[in-house]
C-alpha cells in the first residue's frame, strides 16, 4: 500500500500552540465524501439506499450512524461518512439510482476537513465568514456553504460546539494558516 | 475673457486689479441652437470648445443636469496616458495626450498637467509579456514606452515593496514617461471658461428629459428648463448614456457600474509618479496637495448610485499595503463613487447614431478622463462634418454588429 | 512636569495614575483617562500645530473627531502615525507626540511667510498662474508639492496587526449618549441582539461633559446603571472606542475599534474593523458644535465652547484661566456656567443676539456673569495664544472694547451628526430654528434619535432613544420589554439662534480652519462663477481637509447663502462620504496582507517540488513549479535540460491544476456538443478528444481534452485559469437555457492529482507500475484507461501537450505524491526529469500548440488559429452565429504562424510587434505580434509563434521586428509547427 | 456589500455570488439566421435601466444556482428574487 497524503500532512504540527489554548484545531485528514446529484423520483430511491430521507430543506442535514447528507443545492447533497465507507455508499446509491438521472461522484479527496472546536470557534470564524453562526440561527442540524476569508467552505457544526470546515484541497493550507492566524487572539492549539 | 497670469494675480493681491470676473456666464437657455451638447463633463465641454474654436460654430449650448463637471470628470483619479494596445486606441489617446501637452496654455487655465510618468507593474511573467506586447506596439505607434527591469522600477519608486518573498513580487514594469495626472476639476472649468469666451452657452441645472425627432431626424430637446430646438445634438453623458439613448429610441451596448476612488489624508511627498498594478489591483498617485489618490475595480452590479461598496475599498487598502507597506498607518480620508459606462470591449463609442443629426460619445468606462481633449476634438469634427473623424471611425456603434471590436480589456486591466 | 492647569478637583481622570508623555521632545504628565489634548491643556500647551496653507499657529479647537487643528505625529520609527488628532489620542504612558508641518520649529516656522503672501494665495490662485514658461510647471509643481502635505509618512512597514470581524445585529445602535443608551436598553430588553458602538472610551456621550441629572441623580450614575444592565443582557454587545465609519447597502455598517493603549509592549491588535450586518440601525450620534465666523477666529486658545466645558467637567482641566464665551445660542450659557462652576473666571459672554430672554442667559446673569447682548467679537490679540478679544456691538462694529482672556469659547449652535444617515441615502432638511440640517425622509433600516435628530433637550434624547430602540426591535421581530422610565428636567433653551457670523473689520475669517479657507475665499468663488456649492467647495477646498468640514460646513453655507442671495437650503449641501472619520489603511485591509493577501493554492505534489528546489511561479492563485534548477543553474538552462529530457528520455510534469468537470446524465453528449465547436458526438467511450470552446461572440474562450467515460459520462478538462469561469458558464446555460438537458456537473478539479509522463521512454517508466496494457495497439493515442498505477486506482489518458508519447495519470489526490514518487523511482534508470511550466511551454510551442491567453486574447477565432477545419459545419454550438459576422473573416484577420529568425541564435522577445518592411516612420502599420517565443533546445534555435495579418498567405515571406533595444530583426513566416509536423512521435 | 436573497439558501452576502447582468434577454429564435443587427443586439445590447432591473446572479459559494433578482439601480433596494422557471414578478411601481 502506498502512503496516502492528506492535504495538510506537511503543515500540521500537533501540539503547536500560539496562546492560552482556547481553541482546538484538528486536521481530520480523510473524510469520506460523496457528491450526490439527483432529482424527482430518484430522491426516494436515494433515501432508501441511504436509510434515511435526504434533507430537502435548504442548509440542513440528515443522517444516521454511518453517514450524513448535507444539503448543497436543490438537487445536490454531500454525503459525509468515515473514510473508506464511500465506495460502498457509492455502490449502493448507484445501484438504487440506476434508472434515474443522477451523478454520484466520489469527492473524498477533493476536500480537506478541518475541525475547529472550543468556545471561541465562532468569533474566529466571524473574522472571515459573513454567515450568522449564532446558535439561534445555525443550530445542530444545519449546514452552510460560504466563504471564510477567500476560501469556499462547507461549514458543519459539531457536537459540543465547533465546526467541521470542508475546504477544497488546494486551499487547505491557506485556510489552515488563516485559522491559526485568526485564532491567535484567543490562543489556538493544534491537536493531532 | 480676461487672461489669467501671475501679473494679474499680483495686481489683484495688492488691490490694483479690477477684481476677478466670472469664469463663465450663466445664461438662460435660448429657444434654439445649432448644436446642443448634452452633458457638461469634460468631454461635452471640450466638444463645445472645439466646435467653436476649430469649426467656427457659434450657436452652441452645453446642457448639464447638475453642476459642471459633477459627473465622472469631477470624481476620477486623473490618470492621463496613451499607452494603449491597439492602433485605433493608441491613435486617439495619443492625439489626446498631445493636446494635453499644450492645453493649459491653450485654455489659459492651469490644469496642473503633471507628466510625472506612469509605471505599470508586472508581477508575473505573463504580465510582463503583455506589457512587452503593448510597449512594442506603443513604440511603433510613436508613443513613448519602455520596459523596465525590477531594479529600475524599484529605484524609481523607493516606497515600493521590493521584497522577493512576497506573494506577487515586482518583476519588472512598463513605463510611459509622458503620462501623468491633471487637476480634474480644472479641466471642466478651463474648458468651460474658454468655451464661454467663444460664445458657448453653458447651462447648468438643466436636465434633458426628452429628445424630439421629426422622422429619423433629431429636432430638439425637452429639458427641465424648457424646450430647446437643435439642428444637431451630441450626447456626451457618460454614466447616463443608456438613459439618453433610450430617450432617442435606440439601444447601446453599455452597462453602468459604480467605480470608486479614495484619498488619504494629505502627507508630504512620498510618491513622484503614478503606479498601477493589475495583479495586486490598485493604482495610485499623490496629488499636489499631498493626498494619495487611489482606485481599483468596479462593483460587479449595474448601478446609477454614485457610490459603491465597502469590499472594493478594503481591496484597495490591502493592495496598497502590499505594494507600499509604509501606507498602513496612514489614513483614508474620503471615498466616493462615480457611474461609469462600460462597453463590452472596454473601448468607447464615438460617432453617429441611428438618428440623423444625433451624435454620441460614451463608453469610456473607467478610463476616459485622459481622452477628454482628444475625444472632444474628434466629436466636434464629426458633428461639424456629419461624418466620423478618421480617429473616431473605428469606434463606431456598428462595430458591434460587424464584430470588429477593439478589445482593450488588457490595457484597462485595472480600472482607471 | 506640573499640570498647572489641572483643576483641583473633578473630572473623570484617574489622579492616582499619572502618565508621562513627550511633546516636541519636552516631557509632561497627564492622568489616565486623559486624551493627549486634555493632557496638553492641563500643561498649558496651546500651540500645537501649524495650519496647512498659511502655517498659522493653531491650538486645540475641539474635543474629538471634529478637531481641525490639533494634528500631530505620534509614535516613533515604524510606529509613527501622522495626522493623529490630539483630541482622539488616548494618553498612554510614554506616548510620544510631535508637531508637524513646520520648519525649523513649531514656534518659529519659516513656512509662515505664506501668511504674509496670503493676498496672492487666494482661492484657486494656482489655476491662474504658473503657466509660463511652457514646461515651467514641472518646477512650480516641485515647489508646491514640498510646501503642501501635512504629516510625514512612516518610513518603515507597520509592525502592528489589524483585525476584521463580521457581526450580526438585530439592532445596531451608534452612539452611547443618552439617546443611544436608552435605545440599546429598550431593544435589549425586548430580547433583540443589540450592538452598541461608541467611539469614546466611556459611554455617556454628552452626559460626561456637562453636569446633567437623570431621575434626580447625576447623569453618570444612570449611565453606569444602564451600562451594567446592558452588559448583563446576553445578546447585547457593547463596544467602546468603536467608531461607525460608513453605512452601506442593506444594513451593512463598517465600524473601527481601537485597542486599549498599552504603555509597554505591543497591543495584540491595533484596530479591528467590524463589518456589521444590521436589521435595524438606530443612529444616536449626537451633534457637533460649530464655530462662528469672526476676524482672527483661529488663534490658539480659541475653541468650541462644548470642548472648553468638557475639558473642565470631564477632564478637570482649565483650558484657560480667564474665558470669554462667544455665543449665538442659549446652550453656550451652560458652558459659561460650567466653566464658572469649575473655577474658571468668565470674563464675559458675548452674544450676537440682542434679545436674551431665555432661562439660561438668565441663570448666567444671576450668577453674576457679564453678558454682552447684541455684541460680536471683531478681533483679538495674541499670536501663539490668545491674549484678548475685541468685542463690539453688532450694529456698531467700530465701537470696540478689549476684553483680556486666554480662552475664547465659541458656540455657533449645533449640527446634528447626519453623516451615517447621508451614507444610507438620507436627504437632510434644513431647520431654520436650529440653523442646521436635520434628518428628512427616513433612510432604509434606519432611525435617528436624540441630538442627531436635532432634538437637543436631554429628556427628548432619552425618550427618542427608548421609543426608537423599542420600535427597531419590534421591526426586527421582538416584542417590547419593560419600559424605561427616565426623567430629566432642565431649563429649556431659547430656540432662536443668532447668526453664525460676527461683523467684520477686515481680518482673516476662517470657515475651514484646517485648509485655511476664509470667508473671502468663498465670496471670491461666487464672484468668479463657482456658484454651485460643489464648485465653491472644490474651488476653495472648503470642507475637504482631514476634518471634512465637521465644524465649518454650515458656516460656509451661510457665507454662500449671503453671497448668492439664496436661502441656505437652496444653496444645498455637499455630500457626506465614508469614512465618517479617517481610518487607517491597515484597518481596512485587516489580515489580507502579506502571506494571507491571496490564497496560495497548492497541488498534492507541491511539497515534493518545494523540496526539489523548484522555482515557483504564480498562475492565478496557484503556485506552480516553473522549473527545477540545479544549484547554480539558470532558469533557461534548467528549462533547456528539462525539455531535452522530455524529448529524448522522459519527463514528469505536475498537471494537477487543470480544471476538471465530471459531466453525467442523458444530456451530457448534447451539452458537450453545444459547448465545444468541434464534434464530440462521434467520440467513443474510452476515448478522448481535444475540444475548443468559443464564447457567444465566436472568440476562443477555453480549450482542453475531454474524455468519454461512458455513454452518458464525460470528464472535461479546462485550462487552469479558465476552470472556474467555464464551470459557471456551462452551469448558466444548463440552468437557464437548456432546461431540457438532463446533465449534472460536478467539479472534480481537486479530486484528482495529475502527473504527466512524457517522452519516448514514458512507456518504460509506466509499464512496470501498472496493470494497464500500454502497447500502442491496446492503448492508442487519444484514449483513456482505468487501472492501477503503483497500486493506486488511476485514470490514464493518452494525450500529449508536448508532441511526444505521453500519459496523463490521474489518481485520487491523496495518492498524488505517492504517484509522483513512484514514477520518479521507476524512471530513475531512464533519467526521468521533472519539468516545470517553462519547459512545458517550450515543448508545446515546438509543436505549435496554442495556449489560451498567449495565442488568444479574446479577439481570436478558431480560423485565426488555423483550426477552422475543426469547427463543425453541421452542428450548432455556442459562438457559431458570431463566426459569420462580416468582421470575422476575410482579409485583414490575423493568423497564427510560426516565425524563424534569420539568426537562429536570436530569441524574439514575447510581444514583439511585426512590420511588413523595416521602417523608421512612426506610427507605422503593424501586421502582428509574437505570442510565444523561446529558445528551442530541440530545434537548437529560436522559435516563435505569432499572430500576423493574413499570415497564412505570407508563408516564406520575411517580416521585420523592431526590438526595444535597437535592432530590427528579420524573420521568416513559417508554419507554426516546428517539431515533428507529422505527429509520428506522439503516436509512437 | 449587498445582501442577496438566494431563493434557495436565503439572504447571503454579495461576496458569495457572481453577477450575470440583465436577465431574460433572449437569444434570437433561429439564431443562425438572425441578422447581424439582431445578433449584436443579443450579444451586446443591454437594458441598463435607471430604476428597477431584472438581473441574474449565481450563488457560486453556496448552492451554485443561477436565479433572478429585481433590484433598483439607484437605491440598490431588492424587491424580490425568483427561480428560473418561476413567473416573472411585476416590477414595483
Ligand atoms: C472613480 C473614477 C476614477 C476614474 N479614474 C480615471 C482615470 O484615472 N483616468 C481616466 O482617464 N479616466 C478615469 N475615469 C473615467 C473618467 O472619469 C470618465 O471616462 C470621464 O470623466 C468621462 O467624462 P465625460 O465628460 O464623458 O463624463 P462626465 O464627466 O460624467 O459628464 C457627463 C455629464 O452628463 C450629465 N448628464 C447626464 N444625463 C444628463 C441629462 N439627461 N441631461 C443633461 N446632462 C446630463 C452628467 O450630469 C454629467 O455631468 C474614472 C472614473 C471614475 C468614476
Ligand atoms: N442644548 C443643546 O443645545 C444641546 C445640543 C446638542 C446636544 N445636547 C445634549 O447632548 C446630549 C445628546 O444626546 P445624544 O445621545 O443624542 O448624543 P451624545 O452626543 O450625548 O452622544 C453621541 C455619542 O455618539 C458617539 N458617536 C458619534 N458619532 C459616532 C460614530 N460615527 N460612531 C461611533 N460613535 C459615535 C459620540 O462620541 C458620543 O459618545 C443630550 O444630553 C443633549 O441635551 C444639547
Ligand atoms: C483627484 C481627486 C482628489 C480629491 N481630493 C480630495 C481631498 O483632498 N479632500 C476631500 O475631501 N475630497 C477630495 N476629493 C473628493 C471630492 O471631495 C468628492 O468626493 C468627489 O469629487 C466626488 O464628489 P461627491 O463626493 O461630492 O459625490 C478628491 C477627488 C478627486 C477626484
Ligand atoms: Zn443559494
Amino acid at each position: 500500500m502506498t502512503v496516502e497524503c492528506a492535504p495538510l500532512d506537511n503543515v500540521v504540527r500537533p501540539g503547536e500552540t500560539n496562546g492560552p489554548s482556547g481553541i482546538a484545531l484538528t486536521d481530520r485528514r480523510f473524510v469520506g465524501q460523496v457528491n450526490l446529484r439527483v432529482r424527482g423520483s430518484g430522491l426516494t430511491a436515494a433515501g432508501h439506499a441511504l436509510g434515511y430521507a435526504l434533507p430537502m430543506a435548504a442548509n440542513t442535514t440528515a443522517g444516521d450512524a454511518t453517514s450524513r447528507a448535507c444539503w448543497l443545492g436543490p438537487d445536490e447533497w454531500l454525503i459525509v461518512c468515515d473514510d473508506g465507507k464511500q465506495a460502498e455508499l457509492i455502490q449502493q446509491l448507484s445501484a438504487a439510482l440506476a434508472i434515474d438521472p443522477n451523478a454520484v461522484t466520489d469527492v473524498t479527496d477533493a476536500r480537506a476537513v478541518l475541525r475547529i472546536a472550543g468556545a471561541c470557534a465562532r468569533p474566529v470564524l466571524a473574522k472571515g465568514c459573513t454567515l450568522d453562526l449564532h446558535p439561534r440561527v445555525f443550530g445542530a442540524d444545519r449546514v452552510a456553504q460560504s466563504l471564510i476569508a477567500r476560501a469556499q467552505v462547507m461549514i458543519l457544526p459539531i457536537e459540543g460546539g465547533g465546526y467541521d470546515l470542508f475546504v477544497a484541497r488546494s486551499f487547505a493550507g491557506y485556510l489552515w494558516d488563516w485559522l491559526l492566524d485568526a485564532g491567535a487572539e484567543y490562543g489556538i492549539r493544534v491537536e493531532g | 475673457m480676461r487672461r489669467y497670469s501671475f501679473v494679474q494675480l499680483l495686481r489683484n493681491a495688492v488691490g490694483l486689479g479690477d477684481g476677478w470676473q466670472q469664469a463663465w456666464r450663466s445664461p438662460e437657455p435660448k429657444s434654439s441652437y445649432d448644436v446642443v451638447i448634452v452633458g457638461g463633463g469634460g468631454h461635452g465641454l471640450a466638444t463645445a470648445y472645439y466646435l467653436a474654436k476649430n469649426h467656427g460654430v457659434r450657436n452652441i449650448a452645453v446642457l448639464e443636469k447638475g453642476w459642471l463637471g459633477g459627473g465622472n470628470t469631477g470624481r476620477n483619479t486623473t490618470v492621463v496616458r496613451s499607452n494603449y494596445l491597439w492602433d485605433e486606441s493608441a491613435a486617439i489617446y495619443e492625439h489626446s495626450l498631445k493636446l494635453w501637452e499644450g492645453l493649459t496654455r491653450d485654455l489659459n487655465y492651469n490644469l496642473m498637467f503633471s507628466q510625472r510618468g506612469l509605471v505599470m507593474l508586472a508581477h508575473t511573467e505573463h504580465e510582463l509579456n503583455e506589457a512587452s506586447r503593448r510597449v512594442h506596439a506603443n513604440r511603433l505607434n510613436g508613443i513613448d514606452a519602455e520596459i523596465w527591469s525590477r531594479e529600475q522600477t524599484l529605484a524609481f519608486i523607493p516606497i515600493l515593496n521590493g521584497s522577493k518573498d512576497i506573494r506577487y513580487p515586482v518583476i519588472g514594469s512598463s513605463i510611459q514617461k509622458r503620462a501623468g495626472i491633471a487637476r480634474h476639476d480644472a479641466v471642466a472649468w478651463g474648458f468651460a471658461r474658454a468655451a464661454d469666451a467663444l460664445g458657448v452657452d453653458i447651462i447648468q441645472n438643466c436636465e434633458v428629459t426628452a429628445i424630439r425627432r421629426d422622422g429619423s431626424r433629431v429636432v430638439g430637446l425637452d429639458t427641465t428648463r424648457g424646450a430647446i430646438d437643435a439642428r444637431k445634438v451630441g450626447l456626451v453623458a457618460a454614466g447616463h448614456s443608456s438613459v439618453l439613448a433610450g430617450l432617442a429610441g435606440f439601444r447601446l451596448p453599455i452597462e453602468s457600474h459604480p467605480l470608486q476612488a479614495m484619498v488619504s489624508e494629505p502627507i508630504k511627498p512620498v510618491l513622484d509618479t503614478v503606479v498601477m498594478s493589475g495583479t495586486v489591483h490598485a493604482y495610485v498617485s499623490q496629488s499636489d496637495k499631498g493626498e494619495l489618490v487611489m482606485g481599483a475595480g468596479i462593483d460587479a452590479f449595474n448601478s446609477y448610485a454614485q457610490r459603491g461598496s465597502l469590499p472594493i475599498l478594503e481591496e484597495i487598502a490591502s493592495a496598497m499595503i502590499e505594494l507600499f507597506p509604509i501606507v498602513s498607518r496612514l489614513k483614508v480620508l474620503r471615498s466616493w463613487g462615480g457611474i461609469v459606462d462600460i462597453c463590452p470591449d472596454a473601448s468607447p463609442i464615438i460617432g453617429k447614431t441611428p438618428v440623423d443629426g444625433l451624435y454620441i460619445n460614451c463608453g469610456w468606462g473607467t478610463g476616459g478622463f485622459k481622452a477628454t481633449p482628444g475625444s472632444g476634438w474628434v466629436l466636434a469634427d464629426t458633428i461639424a462634418n456629419d461624418r466620423p473623424h478618421p480617429l473616431a471611425a473605428p469606434f463606431s456603434l456598428n462595430r458591434f454588429s460587424s464584430g470588429r471590436l477593439i478589445d482593450e480589456h488588457g490595457a484597462a486591466a485595472v480600472a482607471h | 512636569m506640573s499640570q498647572d492647569f489641572r483643576l483641583a478637583q473633578g473630572g473623570r481622570i484617574d489622579r492616582e495614575k499619572p502618565l508621562r508623555f513627550l511633546f516636541d521632545g519636552h516631557a509632561y504628565e497627564g492622568f489616565a483617562g486623559d486624551t493627549l489634548a486634555s493632557a496638553m491643556l492641563a500643561n498649558g500647551i496651546h500651540l500645537v500645530s501649524r495650519s496647512f496653507k498659511y502655517h498659522r499657529p493653531r491650538g486645540i479647537y475641539g474635543l474629538g473627531v471634529e478637531e481641525p487643528n490639533a494634528l500631530v505625529e505620534t509614535g516613533i520609527g515604524a510606529g509613527i502615525e501622522p495626522n493623529a488628532r490630539a483630541t482622539t489620542v488616548e494618553l498612554a504612558d510614554g506616548l510620544i507626540a510631535n508637531s508637524q508641518n513646520r520648519w525649523p520649529s513649531l514656534r518659529f516656522d519659516l513656512g509662515a511667510v505664506a501668511d504674509l503672501a496670503s493676498p496672492l494665495l487666494s482661492a484657486g490662485f494656482y489655476y491662474k498662474t504658473f503657466m509660463s514658461p511652457a514646461g515651467g510647471w514641472k518646477i512650480y509643481e516641485w515647489l508646491i508639492r514640498r510646501a503642501a502635505g501635512v504629516g510625514h509618512a512612516p518610513e518603515l512597514p507597520d509592525p502592528d496587526r489589524y483585525e476584521h470581524s463580521y457581526a450580526h445585529a438585530d439592532v445596531l445602535v451608534v452612539g452611547a449618549g443618552p439617546a443611544g443608551l436608552a435605545a440599546a436598553l429598550a431593544a435589549g430588553r425586548a430580547g433583540a441582539r443589540v450592538m452598541l458602538v461608541d467611539d469614546q472610551v466611556e459611554p455617556g456621550g454628552q452626559l460626561l461633559n456637562t453636569p446633567y441629572a437623570i431621575n434626580g441623580r447625576p447623569a453618570p450614575e444612570w449611565v453606569a446603571e444602564a451600562t451594567a444592565e446592558l452588559d448583563r443582557l446576553p445578546d447585547v454587545r457593547r463596544l467602546a472606542r468603536t467608531l461607525a465609519l460608513g453605512v452601506y447597502d442593506h444594513g451593512y455598517v463598517a465600524c473601527v475599534e481601537r485597542a486599549i493603549p498599552v504603555s509597554q509592549g505591543r497591543v495584540r491588535w491595533r484596530e479591528r474593523l467590524w463589518r456589521v450586518r444590521a436589521k435595524e440601525i438606530v443612529v444616536a450620534t449626537g451633534a457637533i458644535e460649530r464655530a462662528i465666523i469672526f476676524d482672527g477666529n483661529d488663534r490658539p486658545g480659541t475653541m468650541l465652547a462644548s470642548a472648553a466645558r468638557a475639558y473642565a467637567v470631564r477632564y478637570g482641566v482649565a483650558a484657560g484661566q480667564r474665558a470669554v464665551v462667544f455665543a449665538n445660542n442659549d446652550d453656550a450659557y451652560r458652558t459659561a456656567l460650567d466653566l464658572a462652576n469649575a473655577g474658571v473666571e468668565v470674563a464675559a459672554v458675548v452674544d450676537l443676539r440682542h434679545d436674551l430672554s431665555g432661562a439660561l442667559p438668565g441663570m448666567a446673569r444671576e450668577r453674576g456673569l457679564r453678558v454682552l447682548a447684541g455684541h460680536g467679537i471683531v478681533g483679538g490679540r495674541g499670536r501663539t495664544r490668545i491674549k484678548a478679544v475685541e468685542a463690539a456691538p453688532v450694529d456698531d462694529p467700530s465701537n470696540r472694547q478689549v476684553i483680556e482672556c486666554d480662552l475664547l469659547a465659541v458656540s455657533g449652535g449645533w449640527n446634528p451628526a447626519l453623516h451615517l444617515y447621508a451614507h444610507a441615502g438620507g436627504k437632510a432638511a434644513y431647520d431654520s430654528g436650529l440653523a442646521a440640517f436635520v434628518p428628512g425622509a427616513p433612510a432604509e433600516r434606519m432611525t435617528i434619535a436624540g441630538a442627531a435628530a436635532g432634538r437637543f433637550q436631554l429628556a427628548d434624547c432619552l425618550a427618542d432613544g427608548a421609543r426608537l430602540g423599542a420600535e427597531a426591535a419590534r421591526r426586527a421581530g421582538f416584542s417590547a420589554g419593560p419600559a424605561l422610565v427616565l426623567d430629566a428636567p432642565e431649563p429649556e433653551p431659547d430656540s432662536r439662534i443668532g447668526p453664525v457670523a460676527s461683523p467684520s473689520r477686515g481680518g482673516k475669517r476662517f470657515v475651514d480652519l484646517h485648509n485655511d479657507v476664509t470667508e473671502a475665499d468663498l465670496r471670491l468663488a461666487v464672484t468668479e462663477g463657482y456658484r454651485s456649492v460643489e464648485h465653491a467647495k472644490r474651488y476653495t477646498t472648503w470642507g475637504m481637509g482631514p476634518d471634512q468640514g465637521k465644524t465649518g460646513n454650515i458656516l460656509g453655507l451661510n457665507v454662500l447663502s449671503d453671497a448668492l442671495g439664496q436661502p441656505v437650503p437652496q444653496v444645498g449641501t455637499t455630500t457626506f462620504r465614508p469614512p465618517y472619520h479617517p481610518v487607517s489603511f491597515g484597518a481596512l485591509a485587516g489580515r489580507e496582507t502579506g502571506d494571507l493577501v491571496v490564497p496560495t493554492r497548492k497541488t498534492p505534489m507541491d511539497s515534493w517540488h518545494a523540496e526539489a528546489g523548484a522555482l515557483f511561479e504564480p498562475v492565478g492563485q496557484w503556485r506552480r513549479a516553473k522549473a527545477y534548477p540545479k544549484p547554480g543553474e539558470s532558469l533557461h538552462a534548467a528549462a533547456d535540460r528539462e525539455v531535452r529530457a522530455a524529448r529524448e528520455g522522459v519527463g514528469l510534469f505536475d498537471a494537477s491544476t487543470l480544471g476538471k468537470i465530471d459531466m453525467s446524465g442523458p444530456g451530457a453528449e448534447t451539452l458537450i456538443e453545444r459547448v465545444y465547436c468541434n464534434n464530440f458526438a462521434s467520440l467513443k467511450p474510452g476515448h478522448a478528444r481535444y475540444g475548443l470552446m468559443l464564447g457567444e461572440d465566436g472568440m476562443v474562450k477555453d480549450d482542453g481534452v475531454t474524455a468519454r467515460l461512458g455513454p452518458d459520462h464525460f470528464h472535461m478538462t479546462t485550462t487552469t485559469g479558465g476552470a472556474a469561469g467555464v464551470y459557471v458558464w456551462i452551469e448558466d446555460w444548463l440552468q437557464t437555457e437548456w432546461l431540457d438537458l438532463e446533465v449534472f456537473l460536478t467539479s472534480v478539479t481537486e479530486q484528482w492529482a495529475v502527473a504527466t509522463l512524457s517522452g519516448p521512454k514514458a512507456r518504460q517508466v509506466l509499464g512496470p507500475l501498472t496493470d494497464v496494457d500500454l502497447s500502442a495497439a491496446a492503448f492508442p493515442f487519444m484514449s483513456f484507461r482505468e487501472g492501477r498505477v503503483a497500486g493506486m486506482p488511476a485514470r490514464i489518458f493518452r494525450v500529449s501537450f508536448s508532441g511526444d508519447l505521453s500519459y496523463e495519470i490521474n489518481v485520487p489526490a491523496r495518492h498524488g505524491l505517492a504517484l509522483w514518487q513512484a514514477l520518479m523511482e521507476s524512471g530513475r534508470p531512464h533519467g526521468i526529469t521533472p519539468y516545470g511550466t517553462e519547459a512545458l511551454h517550450i515543448l508545446r510551442a515546438e509543436k505549435g500548440y496554442i495556449v489560451v491567453g498567449h495565442e488568444t486574447d479574446g479577439t481570436i477565432t478558431p480560423a485565426d488559429l488555423g483550426m477552422e477545419a475543426m469547427v463543425s459545419k453541421k452542428k450548432d454550438f455556442l459562438g457559431r452565429r458570431s463566426l459569420v459576422r462580416s468582421g470575422m473573416s476575410g482579409p485583414g484577420r490575423k493568423h497564427l504562424v510560426g516565425l524563424m529568425t534569420k539568426d537562429p541564435a536570436r530569441v524574439l522577445p514575447m510581444g514583439a510587434q511585426i512590420l511588413e518592411r523595416p521602417s523608421e516612420a512612426r506610427p507605422v502599420p503593424m501586421i502582428g505580434h509574437v505570442t510565444s517565443s523561446y529558445h528551442s533546445p530541440t530545434m537548437k534555435r529560436g522559435i516563435a509563434m505569432a499572430l500576423v495579418k493574413n499570415g497564412r498567405a505570407r508563408m516564406g515571406d520575411t517580416v521585420y521586428l523592431p526590438l526595444l533595444d535597437g535592432p530590427t530583426v528579420a524573420a521568416e513566416v513559417v508554419k507554426p509547427v516546428f517539431y515533428d509536423p507529422e505527429g509520428a512521435r506522439r503516436d509512437g | 456589500m449587498l445582501l442577496i436573497p438566494c431563493p434557495y439558501c436565503g439572504e447571503r452576502a454579495e461576496g458569495e455570488f457572481r453577477y450575470g447582468g440583465e436577465a431574460h434577454f433572449r437569444r434570437p429564435d433561429n439564431h443562425l439566421e438572425a441578422t447581424d443587427e439582431a445578433w449584436a443586439d443579443y450579444l451586446f445590447m443591454r437594458k441598463n435601466p435607471k430604476g428597477w432591473h431584472r438581473e441574474r446572479w449565481m450563488h457560486l459559494a453556496g448552492c451554485r444556482r443561477w436565479f433572478y433578482v429585481v433590484r433598483h439601480t439607484i437605491t440598490h433596494k431588492i424587491a424580490t428574487a425568483y427561480k428560473v422557471g418561476d413567473a416573472h414578478p411585476d416590477l414595483p411601481a
